[in-house]
């Protein structure tokens, strides 16, 4: 599974983006950040306060509730501030 | 000429508005938005972050919705990413029409939904090295919400 | 720079925007209006008569209006007289703020009261000779008492 | 006093401008609209709908009702349409 990183997310965790494979127990959004910030003190970080953190899952936002099923590729980013 | 470019460099103000006209004679309105990088305290400027192919998506969904909402002949938006200086564009909203209303009301409009639904990520970059991420303000989410009934 | 101008000489829009900015790099948004002359039904033109010295004084009494009631940086409106073809341009609103939604509620203001205040009167010129002048429309009545609270 | 005519006002009565005298009992701009319809067959068509035409007094838009006092100017046209 494809991770992507953005805004201060990139810069916390330290990467753009990462190839994991989570355990199965790992089955929505939200498991998925828990899981993730456990990889490090850059992704302890990032993921410190999930309220602030959007996701997409294949290019679709959604909420932490998400289940992953077969998700290829999974993007978590503050929200936007365009414009 | 497409309605939505993503781009790094300058836009051009007058060329755009130009290629919007083209030669009909049907436009009796073209309002136009631009958004500037200003110099608030100690501020050298700004980068700006995007998803490319997500972005472009995401701005033409909007562009359509405009299209649909507005009785348009044309519109255009350009938005930049990477570094900005104080007094660089940022983004350029341009919609035609016959009548004022449509082509005012579609580029606020525009904004709103630009502002609350494209991928874009500004980072504010001060003289002392030091950077900040901007917050997205509650502002912005009010406004996008006009637009939608109930 | 004069903030109104009535000429019977065509605008140019990127000069006009390139002004109101200057060197300024408080700016965040610069909101824009252009109206144009429109070919319709076998329409060859319009001419717009006005009243020399009394128009540019109802129209910087417009301006001093939306100064007051906007937080502006700056605003430039060029209104022009005498004949024009479908495709030239008739009137430029600009109006520049920190933020983009005084820019764009102040261009909308701007134009209401143009279209009310300000004294222009258009005559569509046909091409079979014939002419006749545009009637008020109370939509633009309407417009305009929208920014006059009760 | 003078007079000034715009738009379809200066095209039917043929002039943009002329000095009258009015008689003492022409006394408000209403007063003033009937009695220059009666100056020929051009300012007839131009005052046949008063309730079209827009007035000033030395350059103050005004009512029928507007005494002239001692105007030197005043002037009729129908309501804008520029912008």
């Amino acid at each position: 599974m494809q991770i992507l990183y953005f805004a201060w997310l990139r810069q916390r965790t330290g990467i753009a983006e990462e190839t994991v494979s989570p355990p199965p127990e790992v089955t929505t959004v939200g498991g998925l950040m828990g899981w993730l910030a456990t990889r490090g003190p850059g992704h302890a970080a990032a993921f410190a306060n999930p309220g602030l953190i959007r996701a997409a899952v294949d290019q679709d936002i959604c909420g932490p509730d998400r289940p992953l099923g077969s998700a290829r590729e999974v993007a978590f980013f503050p929200p936007v501030t365009g414009g | 000429m497409p309605a939505v470019s993503v781009q790094a460099e300058p836009f051009d103000v007058a060329a755009e508005m130009a290629q919007l006209a083209g030669s009909r004679t049907d436009i009796g309105a073209i309002a136009s938005f631009i958004g500037l990088c200003r110099a608030d305290d100690g501020l050298a400027g700004m980068t700006l972050e995007h998803w490319p192919g997500v972005t472009e998506r995401a701005i033409s969904a909007i562009v359509q919705d405009a299209l649909a909402r507005f009785p348009l002949t044309g519109c255009r938006v350009i938005h930049r990413y990477g570094p900005m200086r104080p007094g660089d564009g940022i983004v350029l909203v341009l919609a035609a029409s016959a009548h004022r209303a449509a082509a005012l009301e579609a580029v606020g409009f525009l904004m709103d939904w630009l502002k609350t639904k494209a991928p874009f990520w500004k980072r504010e970059d001060f003289h002392d090295g030091s950077h900040r991420w901007v917050e997205a303000k509650a502002d912005d989410d009010a406004a996008a919400a006009r637009w939608t009934p109930g």
